[in-house]
């Protein structure tokens, strides 16, 4: 029953393992792209999972209501934070990718070594 | 006085400076620079030699500069060693331009302005080291030195001499980051202070095994004094064109090394302290070995300027022989040394320069019966001689006498045996070419029939060879100005 | 509130205000004029904060008005008022000398967006540099780090967008990394404000999570610096990335990663962690020696100027690294020296490369031949330069080796170990410096060759003399860099000022 | 009880996906399953009681990540031809910061663990002072907009520069080639035209998603919602219009120029805010000085800057979906 308790963690690390093994092994830029979201949003479900509270609710204080526990704010404002950072480096790097398919035409990394490495 | 002592250290080290640019400025008009270099060359000489009745007088001027690192300023400070080594690279620098404007225009060698600039800011660094008064200001103009004589070594721009100039930055680029720099650290963070002081800073603060160590950092860092594993630049540097031969790699150049580790003896480590270490045995072994294995080299060598290059690093351990010796008479003997070879060397190389501008010849082998096309090359080049053996009309009788007179004090026998044995080697590789040159006939015709070099140049080795004589009579007032380092 | 108080926020508010502007007014020439007058104001306000804080002092300004672990605090000591003042000066420098080659490489129509991204580039290293809260400056790297993608790939060469695309890879990765050690040491204190967490982390008793977020924030942070073996990204990014933003970006990025790598290992972990300084000694010697060794020998067998710099930068890198791994107040000083001098250094060299790449038109070392007659004043710049990667006197490189190597003397066997290391190093570094001297100086420049009569432009070549002379400068009198950084090591070090 | 057997279900869900998007070879199926990732990830944090970010990750992770990826998909190419076998190097890597992560959180707390450190240090004082200092419902909305604004502000620079590097990588010029006309890009990629229903349906549609994306923005204070996920919403409703009707119409409805400027006058807005703060004598982002009264001080600093978040949210990812759509290929 213990472990289950970390079982946020444990996946939390698959994903990561996951996410880098895509970036890091396949040589397909945009499928490496998938690979680096995994990975980034992998890390907001480590900060998430430290706000939940047994029995607690969303962090929004109504009137009347007295002695509600509440989950933790501060993950849930970092993570709003993060996901925008990541969907800011997933556009960059797209569009990084579609000039780079104009410029050597294909998005292959190795393919792309190979044609640089002529002159 | 004019102007206090500190403006004139100021003057002394603005002088060549002021003198690069305005040579540089004024490159277009060849005849309006090499007035513009004499003028620097005098007026720096004049300012120098103003020093010298106040250091006879026992006076130590100082000039205190910003400070560069906390505790460590550039500093001046002139005494007596500095004096000595200061007056004679800029007296000496006069009549080098003398010469080197002959051998330019005899030679029509281009980029000649470069060559100019590069020699005043060499004066400026030499100067800077003589007078300076910590390590550490010492340490910036030897830099300085290293660097401006660069473009000198390789000034034809050929591939050979690209290639030797770089042997000459590697290894004294190298010994100095290599090895120097790390000993003056190390002397900085046991001392607390870099400043010459008489005496020694060193004084107690350094176990036995440990003094040996910086002892042969020192040696070995200060690469300019060519002792024998790292003496393959000097040879190196004899691609460059003689008069940087005669000037920088007789006298500025090669003396700045031996002058810092006279110094780095008499005032880091202090005298009685290092003579107390038995580890200083170490450096008369090192000094002993390159004397007479140069000498050996030497025998061997047929072109002219290497074999005065092997001469000058077997001089050059004489000094630092006799700075080890660490006996008043033998401290006195190095900075009388200093200068004898000096007077002596440079006569050698403007005479082999006058040579190689005459007759286009370097070898030895075909250099028989010039003497009678060039009687007054050839006789000064015999009294330089004689000064490098040592034979008593000549400066060079002195200084061996102070050094033998020192090593006889602390009778130390491997040094008197060292003295006398090169003493016969230096006749050995001398007197046979001045008599092939006197009396045998010509075998090899030079290009042209050629009489003497230009007047310049035998001007400048006449008087140089006269300055030989000069010092054996006027050696007295020297030796007492030497003197005063060793009174505590 | 005078406005005296207001400076900290003022030096990213500037930054972050000028930014939209630039990016909004599109008249001709307008952004590149905007982004230098908000930089260089910028720069005035970080020397005023380096002037209070030299005492030893720490300025304290809290955002929002909001009090510490609660709000965002920024915390200015004189070791952030010191890179806040070399980030500005590099960029402000960079920006004037660049006008000529930027116009020349940046199209007209880029040109609002480039400028834009060149001015959150300085906001976010200089709001990574400031602030005193772990999260911030991860948002803040990000906001540097998104930029100089952008700046990185608006080289004119197709292979600069490969190396943008290797850089974010990369970046990312390394951001992410720094984002889980802050995680971790979140979930294990509770806070993010950095003073509060060097007093809470010693109280921790489960070590383990402590010693992981420590090493996921190192290696991070070792990524985004260029350390040894992470610095795959480097050579490429300077290489294709427009002069203008490779002399930005040489002397001021990775020193910023270097610097919170700093602040964290010995303002958080040095007190907390049992023996964290053998442990960070185990990290750095290693990766510094190699990066020493590795930078410089490529360098060596380098063609393409601009690489060889940038092999030569890692080499640097690893003296920093070195220095950090000595724990001692005179080991940091030479660190957080070296930092600066190396920023003044490899500008200057940069700003020479970029004054020949618009003569030249190319870079290979090659046919830079017969560069001494054509172009003396920029090939003088570059020299002094070189001398400076040595460490001869008379250049800050010297200042920086002094400390070094005073630092190592008194760390027994292994400081003898690591005088050799700086010092061969050293000498590696006359070789691939006196290779280019030499083709620049003494061969003939190749019959093929476009004839280069002309030298450089004078609005490029002031900026790369003031440069250079400041280095100079501050290797004669250099107690301004040398007070900031020891008084900025004893507060690391927690020893009294 | 029942938040763990969920979780767990959620939670092995999310691994299944990761690994089915690391194994396929169709680029279009992984960016479908990323987007299906994403959504899993909603409602795993909408488990875990943070109902914000579970609707920032469904309107961003799910909507415009995914519009995004299949914009550059039609730019580049349908298939991974990565070799199937790479070399060890990923999966040792990866493998040992697996470990590394495994190994630590053996000791982390548990998950919900009321007495975990977290939840006593920082975090009570935000649940206690907020009705008093900014009296705003949702603390998370206060937390992200006042205590942290200094944070956000860095938010709202980094989606800035993200909307820059696109322009200037996908700027209007096309460097090799001119971009092909408008209609024929139109006509080619065949936007749904014939298909009736989804034009319908797709068209009655947009004006209710813009219609929320107004009240999540204006209701951020209340309940779960903000200037990112109102900036989304919006966004992704003019997609949706562009999707069904052709980026002609898409360009017509919010021209270029103006999108670029929303960006802009978005984060302009937030830095000006700030700014004001410290002009009428308070710290930088210190709402308080605003109005005469502490609290309406912070009222309408946080509706402000939250306005200022909305319009550069909607502007970057209106421009950056232009951006692509608009760089037809021949």
């Amino acid at each position: 029953m213990a472990l289950l308790g970390l079982y946020n963690y444990f996946v939390f690390a698959v994903l990561l393992m996951i996410g880098l093994y895509c970036v890091l092994a396949r040589t397909n830029i945009v499928k490496s792209l998938i690979g680096l979201s995994i990975f980034q949003s992998a890390v907001f479900l480590l900060y998430i999972s430290m706000d939940k509270v047994d029995g607690g609710t969303a962090p929004i204080i109504q009137e009347g209501v007295e002695n509600q526990v509440f989950a933790n704010p501060l993950p849930q404002v970092l993570i709003l934070t993060a996901i925008v950072v990541g969907i800011s480096t997933t556009a960059l790097a797209l569009a990084v990718a579609v000039r780079i398919k104009e410029a050597y035409g294909t998005i292959e990394e190795d393919k792309i070594q190979e044609m640089d490495r002529e002159p | 006085m004019i102007f206090s002592e500190a403006d004139t250290i100021f003057y002394a080290l603005m002088i060549p400076l002021v003198g690069a640019l305005a040579i540089a400025l004024t490159g277009r008009w060849p005849n309006v620079r090499e007035t513009v270099t004499l003028t620097t060359a005098v007026a720096l000489a004049c300012v120098v030699w103003s020093l010298v009745p106040t250091l006879q007088a026992g006076g130590r001027p100082e000039l205190h500069f910003v400070e560069m690192l906390p505790g460590l300023k550039i500093a001046f400070k002139v005494e007596p060693i500095g004096m000595l080594f200061a007056a004679l690279a800029s007296g000496l620098w006069i009549v080098n331009s003398v010469y080197s404007i002959g051998y330019m225009r005899g030679n029509n060698e281009k980029n000649q302005t470069r060559f100019y600039v590069c020699f005043a800011i060499a004066l400026f660094a030499a100067v800077g080291v003589a007078f300076s008064a910590n390590l550490l200001t010492l340490f910036i103009f030897y830099e300085v030195l290293t660097i401006s004589t660069y473009p000198l070594v390789a000034h034809k721009g050929d591939e050979a001499t690209v290639k030797s100039a770089r042997v000459y930055m590697g290894i004294l680029l190298g010994t100095s980051i290599g090895l120097f720099l790390p000993a003056m650290i190390w002397t900085y963070s046991l001392a607390g202070t870099l400043d010459f002081t008489p005496g020694g800073i060193l004084e107690g603060k350094i176990a036995e095994p440990l003094v040996g160590v910086l002892l042969l950092m020192f040696a070995f860092g200060i690469g300019k004094a060519a002792l024998m594993p790292i003496h393959r630049w000097l040879p190196a540097a004899m691609v460059a064109p003689t008069p940087v031969s005669a000037l920088l790699h007789a006298v500025a150049v090669v003396k700045a090394g031996v002058f810092t580790i006279t110094k780095v003896f008499v005032y880091i480590f202090g005298i009685d302290f290092l003579f107390s270490q038995p580890s200083h045995r170490l450096i008369i072994w090192i000094a002993c070995f390159t004397i007479v294995v140069s000498s050996f080299i030497a025998l061997r060598q047929t072109n002219l300027k290497r074999l005065l290059a092997y001469s000058t690093i077997g001089q050059l351990s004489y000094v630092v022989l006799a700075a080890a010796v660490l006996k008043p008479l033998s401290e006195i003997g190095a900075s009388m040394h200093m200068m004898a070879h000096a007077f002596g060397k440079i006569t050698l190389f403007f005479a082999a320069g006058a040579i190689y501008v005459a007759s286009k010849k370097t070898e030895i082998t075909d250099m028989r019966g010039i003497g009678r096309r060039m009687p007054w090359t050839m006789a000064a080049f015999s009294i330089g001689a004689l000064s490098m053996i040592g034979v008593p009309p000549t400066g060079g009788f002195i200084s061996k006498w102070y050094i033998l007179g020192g090593a006889i004090q602390d009778d130390n026998y491997l040094a008197l045996a060292t003295l006398i044995v090169s003493t016969l080697l230096n006749a050995a590789y001398f007197l046979p070419f001045i008599f092939a040159a006197f009396f045998y006939e010509e075998d090899v015709k030079p290009a042209r029939p050629h009489g003497e070099a230009p007047w310049p140049m035998v001007a400048a080795l006449t008087f140089t060879a006269l300055l030989t004589f000069a010092f054996f009579i006027f050696h007295q007032p020297i030796a007492d100005l030497e003197a005063q380092i060793l009174v505590k | 509130m005078t406005l005296y108080d207001q400076l900290p926020a003022l030096v990213v508010a500037v930054l972050l205000f000028t930014a939209p502007i630039a990016y909004m007014l599109r008249l001709h020439g307008f952004p590149w004029a905007a982004a230098t007058a908000a930089v260089v104001t910028s720069f005035a306000v970080a020397c005023s904060l380096a002037a209070t804080v030299i005492g030893g002092e720490t300025i304290i300004y809290e955002m929002g008005g909001w009090p510490a672990p609660y709000g965002i605090v920024l915390h200015i000591d004189a070791l952030s008022a010191l890179m806040a003042m070399l980030i500005t000066g590099a960029s402000s420098a960079a920006l004037i000398f660049g006008y000529k080659s930027l116009a020349d490489e940046v199209g007209e129509e880029t040109a609002p967006a480039f400028f834009a991204a060149w001015l959150l580039c300085t906001a976010g290293l200089v709001g990574m540099v400031i602030t005193g809260d772990a999260f911030n400056i991860f948002v803040f790297m990000e906001i540097s780090s998104l930029s100089t993608y952008v700046l990185v790939s608006a080289g004119p060469d197709r292979r600069a967008l490969i190396s943008t695309y290797r850089y974010i890879v990369m970046g990312t990765v390394g951001a992410t990394f720094y984002l889980i050690g802050v995680g971790f040491l979140y979930m294990v204190t509770g806070t993010l404000n950095t003073a509060d967490l060097a007093a809470r982390v010693g109280q921790v008793e489960d070590i383990r999570l402590v010693l992981v977020a420590a090493g996921f924030v190192s290696v991070g942070l070792a990524v985004k610096a260029a350390v040894f073996p992470l610095h795959a990204w480097m050579p490429n990014a300077y290489t294709f990335a427009p002069n203008a933003v490779t002399v930005f970006i040489a002397a001021a990025s990775t020193k910023v990663s270097l610097y919170v790598l700093m602040r964290v290992d010995y303002a958080i972990f040095q007190n907390s962690i049992a023996n964290h300084d053998i442990q960070l000694t185990l990290f750095l010697v290693p990766l510094g020696v190699l990066a020493l060794f590795v930078g410089s020998l490529l360098a060596i067998y380098e063609r393409n100027l601009k690489t060889l710099l940038a092999y030569s930068s890692v080499a640097q890198i690893g003296y920093i690294a070195l220095g950090m791994a000595m724990t001692s107040v005179a080991g940091l000083t030479g660190a957080i020296v070296h930092m600066f001098n190396h920023g003044l250094i490899k500008g200057g060299m940069f700003m020479a490369v970029a004054c020949l790449a618009l003569r030249y038109r190319t870079v290979n070392v090659a046919n830079l031949a017969g560069a001494g007659k054509a172009m003396p004043w920029t090939m003088a710049a570059f020299v002094i330069g070189g001398l400076g990667l040595i460490g001869v006197p008379l250049t800050p490189g010297f200042i920086s080796k002094w400390y070094l190597v005073l630092a190592a003397l008194d760390k027994g066997w292994l400081g003898v170990f690591l005088i050799v290391v700086i010092l061969v190093s050293s000498l590696l570094a006359v070789i691939y410096v006196w290779k280019v001297i030499e083709v620049a100086y003494f061969r003939e420049p190749r019959a093929n060759a476009v004839p280069v009569t002309q030298e450089a432009p004078l609005a490029m070549l002031i900026p790369t003399w003031i440069v250079v002379l400041t280095g100079v400068w501050f290797a004669v009198d250099s107690s301004v860099p040398v007070g900031l950084a020891s008084s900025a090591a004893r507060t690391l070090l927690g020893v009294a000022p | 009880m029942m938040t763990i057997v969920f979780s767990l279900f959620l939670l092995t869900m999310l691994v299944i996906v990761a690994v089915a998007i690391l194994r396929t070879d169709n680029l279009f199926t992984a960016v479908m399953l990323s987007g299906i990732f994403s959504l899993i990830m909603a409602a795993n944090f909408f488990v875990l009681d943070a109902a914000d970010v579970a609707l920032t990750e469904a309107v961003i992770g799910a909507g415009i990540s995914t519009v995004l990826f299949l914009g550059a998909l039609a730019l580049t190419a349908e298939h991974d031809h990565s070799p199937p076998v790479g070399s060890w190097v990923p999966l040792v890597t990866s493998s040992a910061l697996g470990g590394v992560i495994i190994f630590a959180t053996l000791q982390a707390p548990r998950l919900g663990d009321p007495n975990a450190i977290v939840h006593k240090h920082v975090a009570p004082w935000y649940l206690e002072n907020t009705p008093l200092l900014i009296d705003v419902p949702n603390v998370v909305t206060a937390v992200l907009a006042s205590f942290r604004g200094y944070d956000t502000l860095g938010e709202v620079f980094v989606v800035f520069t993200a909307c820059i590097g696109v322009m200037s990588l996908l700027g209007r010029v096309r460097p090799r080639g001119e971009l092909i006309e408008e209609g024929e890009f139109d006509k080619r990629t065949d936007n749904l035209r014939h298909h009736l229903i989804p034009r319908v349906v797709g068209k009655m549609l947009v004006p209710f998603i813009v219609l929320f994306g107004l009240y999540v923005q204006f209701h951020g204070d209340f309940g779960p919602g903000g200037g990112f996920q109102a900036g989304a919403l919006v966004a992704a409703g003019i997609i949706l219009y562009s999707l069904v009707e052709g980026g002609a119409r898409g360009r017509e409805l919010v021209p270029e120029w103006f999108s670029g400027m929303l960006v802009a006058l978005g984060a302009f807005t937030y830095a000006a805010v700030g700014v004001a703060c410290m002009v009428m004598g308070g710290r930088f982002l210190d709402y308080s000085v605003l109005s005469h009264d502490p609290v309406h001080g912070q009222h309408l600093g946080i509706l402000l800057i939250e306005a200022g978040v909305g319009m550069t949210v909607a502007g970057v990812m209106i421009t950056i979906f232009h951006a692509f759509s608009r760089r037809g290929i021949r």
